[in-house]
Order: structure tokens, then C-alpha cells, then sequence
């Protein structure tokens, strides 16, 4: 079994509401230090060990993980792990 | 009596809260702005549906962070009724004034129609124009009212009688069927469906009526009490 | 990004760069002589998106034309952000569709966001509050993982918009054919509401005045987006993805409110949204409507990303902006109020008294063009037209008879088709009862939203059979109107006026700009003959990929009004006991009918007849038993006839039942597709009355206890068949299709 | 300035439907080997460089960025970036 990481983020240039929302905020509670903040999306996955898992994990995301119109996404795999 | 609807940027059933309590009931109301608002002067506290902040981070998040919400808090630790809806409830959970979370819906969609609730507690201000064991139809509206809560806290929840509405059918996955609890002191009830859309026959439902009516009459009975 | 600054004026003459960006030989020599000189890149670019489709209209003018437009009632006909309706008490309703077809295609979830969201600023600029939306949605057959997913998405698109912003989403329609596989059709609706006083119009006027920028700092999202709605989509859509906007509903929320709110200034003297063509288009019509100019300094713009150039500046069609005009010196009222919101606003320029538009940035002139070339002086084209090669074949067909066996078996089939099966999977993901209006939501003809403080109410509604209009575009526009205007008068409305959403492939296709010709031409005839003008409207052109066009659709969003709450009138049966009636008489009419559909897997043939005259009268008859308080409900025969409409009036109470004797044969009486009927349910008391005042009108049954749907022929019974059973059939089809 | 990045997860025990649907639409697109989705956040800031960076983070994190009801979080400091 191994844990598998994606971060999914927004293209550079595609608008962020939710980040820009989120760093008025924070400036607003007193953080004037952020000056910027986007949000992405965080996948955590147990998968089961095979060959070409990492293949299969760049098409799980280009297929349904990540939006390609507006999303970038990168992955980890982790060590192997007994279950 | 006299309410403020407590309005912040992106709340969206603000006019209707207000109508409920103004237009239909009759009552004294106030669309008040989140920013350099006072509450002293109002009798009891709405914080209205809608999407505050764009629902951003997570719903009621931000909205909980303002310092409105202070004030909200020193009312409500006098006694005076407060009532979240939909996105009210989320804004309460959210600054911790009522226990548990509302995470997104079990089915991951929107949802918008009518639901039938169980009244669960009928003595508190809110319900006691109802009867116990009453079922109600409310509209709901919502995308995230999935409440969540721990074990223990579930067990406080029953123990102290917060917990006021249940669905009959649960629509959103809520723990326990939670549709509306109250504080420990019963005068903050925080609930996902939406009694304001429930006052008038022409919409399809009256049954959120009695729940501002209740609201009102034990004021009005706890106002004379204190001025006898 | 475009070096755009390398770009000579010379070399994108001499490499005919122009093209690319959509001008043709003969519009670029236009420009030239406008000009005076070559244009440079700045310039190309703004005279191709004022020029596109989208933005001049310069195919689709001279049919527009033909649409009557006028009528006392009428405040404020096409040409405006929205058409304003008079509705009496000082009040008057504005109301327009939009579509946005190939964004949703390439992204469907922001490109029906940013329709819904693009739809509202137009109603809200001209200072109306916004108080409703609908959908009109064309997609292929449920039948690939792709349709599917832009189905699902766009509907989550549109409710992540209107629902954020807080208003109800109360009707709509969706259809599915495999001509839109490619080119989902996505038109929204918005409906506002005004006092006659605040109606805001889109103007620059007095020289000196002031323009300010308003809402989101503009990024480089959406470059082009006009010229690529106007274009093929093509295969490599991939391609234009950069075009992609992303939508802020929580800006837009804010943005309502603050403009409703400086409209009461005197200080503002036009605002305008900054739509397709973003801050070339707002600017630049305002001050042709106006008749000055208008100078802006790039500079004072506010911008989302670092080195845009005047170019990107003027071309992006970042949304949630505005532009507004406000007299000189009183800027920051109107600042202040933006501010209180939250919102960024900004002086970054003024009207002047020269005609042109000039853009500065970097201290420089970007861009110097005369105001009435870019708004007024677009050119217009008068394509050919030529009638299509099947429509001679299908009239030669006419009206084939079909024969069924088992008429449960159909009834059963019909009503899981996606087209006439329950759209609650869609529309429960819709907030349709924010604002606390909605008297019928989605799920009846019409909706039908009340209107504070009065005793009156709006009814509403989007139709478009383009099965109809593919068979015979002239008969089918008819219909497309009638069609609609029965919704209304089913909900006891009476029809006020309609916006047009014409959705057609590439005009310069004869055959395609035939079927627009000749849909506009029936649409026409039926405006003028049941009085209901043609206030606001959208082109959408191209709709097609792969050579092949989609279905004309030329869709319909009518309003109506309900002088008394009295009048509104559901669709579904009330009360065991009440006396059934068609209206109308049903001939064997089975081209473009569901019916053929499920038999044939094909429209073909001619499409059902229509006598505007007779519509009229029958629309105008039950209207009036309605008003009088004969009526007990209400429902138009559609898709799939008298069969599928009993069993939709009984969908919404399935303990009722009805008892039904039909003449003739039982096919063309179930399921013909005859125009200009209604289904109407009436209590024993009034059908004396009823039956005086509805000529056309035939008993035939009876509503019932039973939970049953019982039909009976001469020959013996047809069939019967537990409401229940249809109930679920029917409510389920859309969701296992998705599954 | 500098590049925070935090992690926002779904508690231990907290239902995710939103993960439980990423793995059963992998399932379905043949994915068998994904036996477990947890969809999380991923918030990447630009932060001012300045004294407290960690502390003021965590306060964010506690404030506004995580509700410890339902959600973990982890945070990133990144190295010092000239802008
Ligand atoms: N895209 C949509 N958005 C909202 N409501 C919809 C949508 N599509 C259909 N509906 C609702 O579902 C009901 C049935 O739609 P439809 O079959 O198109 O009706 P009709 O045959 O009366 O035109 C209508 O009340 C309509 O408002
Ligand atoms: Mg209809």
C-alpha cells in the first residue's frame, strides 16, 4: 500500500476568489504581512502497490483529479507501507 | 420587540428575515450592518442565510471572525434570543457560540425544498408554540448543513436538551438528524432550514409562523415579568 | 503573453495578422479608411471585438428587424443592458437571456457561472433589482461520460452563481439531442424589478464628467471571448482556454448592492457592465449612445496581474465590473459607497466633447478611434439565404401515421425520456425561494414569483421546441412563441412580452441563415398576433463543430402578469371530483414528437400546424375562465401529448387519479403533438360557466381517488396504470442516466 | 518575503463524502487499486518576512484557516524569496 499526495492548484492568471477572500481576511484580523493567498486542493490516497503506479496516478489526475482548463497539479508517492 | 437582522457582506436572506419579522409579525426590525453596529438596544438577535463571504474558506468562517460577532456574544450571554439560519447556524458553529460543525452535504450537492422536521424540544423560546413530537415543513436551501459533532458532544447535545429539530428524512447527512440545536442556556438556536421562508400561505408554508411568534410572546411575557 | 508592442501596424497589414483576430479583408479596409491610417495592434483588436457577432450583431441586424417591438407598455425595447416592461403602479419589470454556449463548452462549470452572472449585471445596470433567474439548456444525449459531465457541471455552475448571489432560480428547461453533443447550449435569464424613477441607462453624457471603474481588477481572463463566440468552435477548443473567466458571485452580490444604491444619487449619471469586450465595449457604446467621447488613462485601472498592456486591458473580459459616469466633482459620494461594500472604485477617465475614444497608457496614446465607427457603424452583412435541401423532402413525408400496441408500455417510455422526464435532479440544486417571492417554483409551466407590497405577480417562462423549428423553422417559431405564451396564460398570467435567445450554427451557411430567416419570420407573426413584443435579446451564432450545426433554437423567455393573486393557477389536478377538459381538437401529428423520437430515433416529416388566430382566441378564452375563478388547474399539451400531460397533473398530488374517455384512435389521442391545447381541470359548480366561455373546450374525464390513470377508447380500455408507478418513472429516469 | 504553505486535513473519524466519491469514480474508471480519497486544502501564501513568522502562522491556522471541530492542519515555511 502506499500513500499518494496531489496538490491541485489554480493556473497562473485564473482568477482566486476564495484566496484573495481569504487574505482580506487575514489582513483584516491584523496580518497585514500576507500579501497573497490561493487555495488548492490537497488529495491524500491509499493505494494498492502495482507496476506503472505512477503512470496511473498522472492519468487518475489528468482524467478526474485535476481540472486541465484551470488547474495544475503535482503528485508525491510515498514509501511503501504494510497495511 | 425589536430585532436586528444583522446584515454582512454576502448575507442573502437578510430582506427576508426582516420581512418575516417585520412585514408578517409585525414586530420592530433593523437591517443592521456588520460594520460599527451597536446591539444594545435590540431585544433579540437574527443572523440571516446566505452565502457571508462567499462561503469561502468554509461557510461562516470568515463572517466569525468579525467583531460583530463580539457583540452578538455579549447579547446572547444576557439572555436575549439569538436565531442563526442556514448560514446564521454555520456563522454560530463557526465562532463557537453553539457546539459542532456544518460540513458539506452528504451528497455533495445543493439542495432546495421542503423537509419535514420533528420538533424535538418544545420548551424553549423559540418552540414553545409548538407541540412536542410536532411535524413541520420548512423549506431548505443549502449546500453545506451536514452537521457534524464527537460523540461526547452528541451525548451533551441530548442530555441537556439541545437538541430542538430533527429531519424526518435526513436530506444532508447530519449527525443524529440534527436540523437545529440550541445553546446550554436555550436562547441561541442555530437550525439549517429556514422558518422565514415558512410565514405565509402563498409560498406553501406557514409553519415557521409559530416560531417567531414563540419568540415573541416569551419576550413579551419575561418583559412584563421583569417590569412587574 | 503578446509582445504586442513588436507588432507594427505595417506588419499586421502586410501578414493580415487582422484575421486572426477576426477582422476580414473588407473590414480591415473599412478600418482603414475610418481611420484614416493603419490601425495598430490596440486598435485591430478593439475594432474585431466591436465588430465580432457577438457584440454588433452585424448578421443577425436585419432580421432582427422584423421582431415588433413596440407597444404602449413598453418603457424600453432592445438596445439597452435589458428591456423594461410597464406593470402599473409606477413599477416595471426588466428582463433579458443571454446565452454563453462556447464557454460552457470549454469549462462548463465557470461558463454557466459567469453566464448567470453576466445576465445579472445587465438587469441590475440599468438600476432594477434583480428578483429572478432562469435556464435554457440544450445538451447531447445522456449517453457519454462527456455530456454528462458538462450536463452536471453546468448545472452546478449556474447554482453556485445565482445561489451565492441570492437569487432564486425559479424555472427553466432543458432538453437533449445529439446536435448539441458537442455544443451545449447554455441562456440565462434575469428578471428585475423598478420603479419607473431609477431607470438607469447606459450613457456618458455631459462633457467633463467623470468615468469610474468599478468591482474586480481586471486580469487577463476572457481575451477575445467576443470574437471566440462568434466563431466555430473548433476541435482543438483547447486552444482558447486562456479565454476561460472565472466568476466571483460574492463580488457580483456586493456590486448589486452598491449600485442600487448609487442609482438614487444624482450624482451618477450612466453605468453601464462591462460585458462581452469588457471596458472596450461598456466604454465605447456609452459614449455613442450619448454622443461625446470619452478619454482613459490605463494607468488608474485597476489590474489583477503586473505588465498587462492596453491591448489585454481593453480586451479582457475579466467580470464583475462596471463603468459608471458621474458628474464631475461628486466622485467621492459615489466612491464611498463602493468603498462601504468593500469594493474597489476608481476615477480613470472622463467624457469629452471630441467623438472618439481615446485610450492612454504609459503616457502614451494607445489607441484613438472615432465613437460611432466602433458602435454604430459596424458593418452589416445581408447573407444569403436558401431553404434547406430536407425541408422540401420532409413536407413530401407530412404527417406519417405511427401505431402502438401497448399504449401503457409507451406512456412508460415517454415519460423517462430525458426530455419530458422530471428535472428535479436539476432544479433542487437551485435556491428558487431566496427573497421569499416564489409562489410556484420550478416544476410548473410557468413560475410565478409575487411582487411585494401589491396584489400582483410575474409568470415566467423559457420554451423552445427546435425539433419543431428543424422541421419546418417558420411553423416552429410560431410555435416556439404560442408555446410560451400558453405556460403563461396556464398560470392565469397574461403575457406582457418576451426576450429572444436565438442559438443558430454559422450564418454564412445559406441553409442555417434560412432557418434563422425564416424562424425570426414566425416568431414575428406570433408576437404581432398575441401581443407580446419583443423587448431584449441575444445572438448566439456558430453552434457547431465538426460541419455540423445544431437544432435551431431560437428560445423564448416571456413574461407575464397576474393582475390579482386570485388569478394564479397551478398546473396539477386539485380536487377529486373535478370535471376534465381538453381544449382543442388532436390531429395525427407526429413529426418532431416525442412519440417519433422513441419509434424512430428520428424527426422527420412536417412539424405540427398552428393557426395563430385560433391560439389567440383559445389563449384569451381560458384567460378569462381563469379570471372569472373557473379554472381549478391549468396545463399546455407539449412533448408527448395528452397521455404525458394527465400523468404530469398528477405528479404533484399522487393520491389523485383521473378517468379518461378519448375518441378516435388511441395513438394520435395519447400522444399527437396537435398545437394550441390545453389541459384544464374544473370544479362541478363552474362547468356551466366554463363550457360558455371556453368554445373549444371537450370534457373528458374526471379527477379521481384512486391513484390510478385510467384511459378508455371506444374499443374498450386503454390503459390503466398506478400514478405511483409513473411517479417514479418518471421522477427517477434523470438520476439513473447520470448513475 | 516568503512561501507558506499550510495543509488542511479532514480529522481522523470525520466522514469526507467529497473523498468517498473521488475513490469510488476512480473504482468506476477502473482505478481498483484506490482504496482510500481524503480531499484537503492547500492554502499557499506570500508572507512579509518578519519576527514571529511561525507563531503568527499558527495563529492564523487557529483563528481562521482550520476549525479544529472537524480539521488538522500542518504549515510550511518556505525559504526567504527576494521579490
Ligand atoms: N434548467 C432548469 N432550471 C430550472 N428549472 C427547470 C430547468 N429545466 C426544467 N425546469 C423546470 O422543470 C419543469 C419541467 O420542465 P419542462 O419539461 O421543460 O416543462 P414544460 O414542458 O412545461 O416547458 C418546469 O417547471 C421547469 O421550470
Ligand atoms: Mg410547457
Amino acid at each position: 500500500m502506499r500513500k499518494v499526495t496531489v496538490y491541485i492548484t489554480l493556473k497562473q492568471g485564473v482568477l482566486d476568489p476564495q484566496g484573495k477572500a481569504i487574505q482580506t481576511s487575514l489582513n483584516s484580523l491584523g496580518y497585514k504581512e500576507v500579501e497573497e493567498a490561493r487555495v488548492g486542493k490537497y488529495i491524500e490516497m491509499q493505494i494498492e502497490d502495482g507496476p506503472n503506479l505512477e503512470s496511473r496516478v498522472k492519468e487518475m489526475c489528468d482524467k478526474l483529479l485535476a481540472n486541465p482548463v484551470i488547474e495544475d497539479y503535482q503528485f508525491e508517492v510515498g514509501e511503501a507501507v504494510h497495511a | 420587540m425589536k430585532f436586528a437582522v444583522i446584515v454582512f457582506p454576502g448575507s442573502n436572506c437578510d430582506r427576508d428575515m426582516y420581512h418575516a419579522v417585520k412585514g408578517v409579525l409585525g414586530e420592530e426590525a433593523d437591517l443592521v450592518w456588520y460594520q460599527n453596529s451597536n446591539l444594545e438596544n435590540y431585544d433579540g438577535i437574527l443572523l440571516p442565510g446566505g452565502f457571508s463571504y462567499g462561503d469561502y474558506l468554509r461557510s461562516g468562517a470568515v463572517a466569525a471572525t468579525s467583531d460583530v460577532m463580539n457583540q452578538v456574544r455579549e447579547q446572547a450571554a444576557k439572555g436575549k434570543p439569538v436565531l442563526g439560519v442556514c448560514n446564521g447556524f454555520q456563522i454560530l458553529t463557526e465562532s463557537g457560540l453553539l457546539p459542532g460543525a456544518l460540513m458539506r452535504n452528504r451528497k455533495l450537492s445543493f439542495m432546495c425544498h421542503q423537509e419535514e422536521l420533528v420538533v424535538e424540544n418544545n420548551q424553549t423560546i423559540f418552540t414553545s408554540g409548538y407541540a412536542k413530537g410536532e411535524v413541520v415543513r420548512y423549506p431548505i436551501a443549502h449546500g453545506e448543513g451536514n452537521y457534524f459533532c464527537d460523540a461526547e458532544t452528541l451525548a451533551d447535545l441530548k442530555k441537556n436538551n439541545q437538541i430542538v429539530f430533527t429531519y424526518k428524512n435526513n436530506p444532508n447527512g447530519s449527525t443524529y438528524d440534527i436540523a437545529g440545536i440550541t445553546n446550554k442556556e436555550g436562547n441561541v438556536l442555530g437550525m439549517m432550514p429556514h422558518p422565514e421562508r415558512a410565514v405565509e400561505a402563498l409560498l406553501g408554508s406557514y409553519d415557521g409562523l409559530k416560531l417567531f411568534q414563540s419568540i415573541v410572546k416569551n419576550w413579551r411575557e419575561s418583559y412584563y415579568v421583569a417590569n412587574a | 503573453m503578446l509582445q504586442t508592442h513588436e507588432i507594427s501596424p505595417e506588419q499586421i497589414e502586410r501578414e493580415k495578422l487582422y484575421q486572426g483576430m477576426g477582422l476580414t479583408d473588407s473590414e480591415f479596409e473599412m478600418v482603414k479608411r475610418i481611420l484614416g491610417r493603419l490601425p495598430n495592434f490596440t486598435e485591430t483588436g478593439i475594432f474585431s471585438v466591436m465588430w465580432s457577432e457577438h457584440c454588433s450583431y452585424k448578421t443577425s441586424k436585419p432580421l432582427l428587424k422584423k421582431f415588433p417591438t413596440k407597444a404602449p407598455h413598453v418603457l424600453q425595447g432592445p438596445g439597452e443592458g435589458a428591456g423594461i416592461i410597464d406593470i402599473g403602479d409606477n413599477q416595471a419589470v426588466v428582463f433579458k437571456i443571454e446565452s454563453h454556449n462556447h464557454p460552457s463548452a470549454v469549462e462548463p462549470y465557470q461558463g454557466a457561472a459567469t453566464g448567470v452572472g453576466g445576465i445579472i449585471r445587465d438587469v441590475f445596470s440599468m438600476g432594477a433589482r434583480p428578483i429572478a433567474l432562469m435556464n435554457s439548456l440544450r445538451f447531447g444525449n445522456l449517453t457519454t461520460d462527456r455530456v454528462k459531465y458538462l450536463f452536471s457541471e453546468v448545472v452546478n455552475g449556474i447554482a453556485g452563481y445565482g445561489n451565492c448571489v441570492g437569487i432564486p432560480t425559479v424555472g427553466g428547461e432543458v432538453q437533449f439531442d445529439d446536435s448539441y453533443e458537442d455544443n451545449p447550449l447554455v441562456n440565462a435569464m434575469c428578471i428585475g424589478l423598478i420603479n419607473h424613477d431609477d431607470i438607469q441607462k447606459g450613457i456618458a453624457a455631459g462633457i467633463g464628467n467623470t468615468v469610474i471603474y468599478a468591482g474586480a481588477p481586471t486580469g487577463r481572463d476572457g481575451i477575445h471571448g467576443a470574437t471566440f463566440a462568434s466563431d466555430d468552435l473548433a476541435e482543438d477548443a483547447a486552444k482558447d482556454r486562456p479565454a476561460v473567466q472565472v466568476g466571483d458571485p460574492f463580488m457580483e452580490k456586493l456590486l448589486i448592492e452598491a449600485c442600487l444604491e448609487v442609482i438614487h444619487s444624482d450624482a451618477l449619471v450612466g453605468m453601464q457592465d462591462m460585458g462581452a469586450a469588457g471596458l472596450t465595449s461598456s466604454a465605447s457604446e456609452m459614449a455613442s449612445k450619448a454622443g461625446t467621447g470619452l478619454e482613459m488613462n490605463l494607468d488608474l485601472v485597476p489590474q489583477r496581474e503586473q505588465n498587462m498592456t492596453a491591448y489585454e486591458l481593453m480586451l479582457s473580459e475579466s467580470q464583475e465590473r462596471m463603468l459608471l459616469v458621474v458628474k464631475k466633482g461628486r466622485e467621492q459620494e459615489i466612491i464611498d459607497v463602493f468603498e462601504r461594500y468593500g469594493l474597489q472604485a476608481v476615477a480613470v477617465g472622463q467624457v469629452i466633447e471630441e467623438k472618439v475614444f481615446r485610450i492612454k497608457q504609459h503616457g502614451d496614446v494607445q489607441a484613438e478611434i472615432p465613437v460611432d465607427a466602433l458602435a454604430e457603424e459596424a458593418p452589416v452583412y445581408y447573407l444569403p439565404s436558401q431553404e434547406a435541401t430536407y425541408f422540401q423532402e420532409f413536407q413530401k413525408i407530412g404527417n406519417k401515421a405511427l401505431n402502438v400496441d401497448n399504449h401503457s408500455e409507451v406512456l412508460k417510455r415517454l415519460l423517462q425520456q430525458p426530455t419530458i422526464a422530471s428535472k428535479e435532479w436539476v432544479y433542487d440544486q437551485y435556491d428558487s425561494m431566496v427573497q421569499t417571492n416564489t409562489v410556484m417554483g420550478p416544476g410548473s409551466d410557468a413560475a410565478v414569483v409575487r411582487i411585494k407590497g401589491t396584489n400582483k405577480a410575474l409568470a415566467i417562462t423559457t420554451d423552445c421546441n427546435s425539433r419543431y423549428i428543424y422541421l419546418d423553422p417558420e411553423t416552429g417559431g410560431k410555435i416556439a412563441v404560442a408555446e410560451a405564451a400558453r405556460n403563461i396564460v396556464c398560470s392565469g398570467a397574461r403575457p406582457l412580452g418576451l426576450t429572444d435567445g436565438l442559438n443558430f450554427g454559422n450564418p454564412t451557411n445559406p441553409e442555417v441563415f434560412w432557418q434563422m430567416e425564416k424562424s425570426v419570420e414566425g416568431m414575428s407573426q406570433a408576437c404581432e398576433a398575441l401581443a407580446t413584443p419583443v423587448i431584449s435579446g441575444n445572438v448566439s451564432l456558430y453552434n457547431q463543430s465538426k460541419g455540423k450545426a445544431i437544432f435551431p433554437t431560437p428560445i423564448v423567455g416571456m413574461v407575464g402578469l397576474h393582475e390579482s393573486l386570485e388569478h394564479i393557477t397551478p398546473s396539477f389536478f386539485q380536487h377529486i371530483g373535478d370535471v376534465i377538459y381538453v381544449i382543442g381538437e388532436t390531429k395525427p401529428e407526429f413529426g418532431g414528437s416525442e412519440l417519433q423520437n422513441l419509434l424512430e430515433g428520428t424527426y422527420q416529416g412536417k412539424a405540427p400546424e398552428i393557426n395563430l388566430e385560433v391560439e389567440a382566441k383559445r389563449q384569451a378564452q381560458l384567460l378569462e375562465a381563469i379570471q372569472q375563478g373557473l379554472v381549478a388547474s391549468a396545463h399546455d399539451l407539449a412533448e408527448g401529448g395528452l397521455g404525458v400531460a394527465l400523468a404530469e397533473c398528477l405528479f404533484f398530488d399522487t393520491t389523485l387519479g383521473a378517468d379518461i374517455q378519448v375518441e378516435g384512435d388511441a395513438t394520435v389521442a395519447l400522444f399527437s403533438e396537435t398545437q394550441s391545447r390545453f389541459l384544464v381541470s374544473v370544479k362541478r359548480e363552474h362547468q356551466e360557466a366554463f363550457e360558455h366561455l371556453v368554445e373549444d373546450a371537450r370534457e373528458v374525464g374526471l379527477v379521481t381517488g384512486d391513484s390510478q390513470l385510467t384511459i378508455r377508447g371506444n374499443q374498450g380500455d386503454i390503459l390503466t396504470e398506478k400514478v405511483e408507478e409513473l411517479h417514479n418513472l418518471w421522477k427517477g429516469a434523470i438520476p439513473c442516466l447520470l448513475k
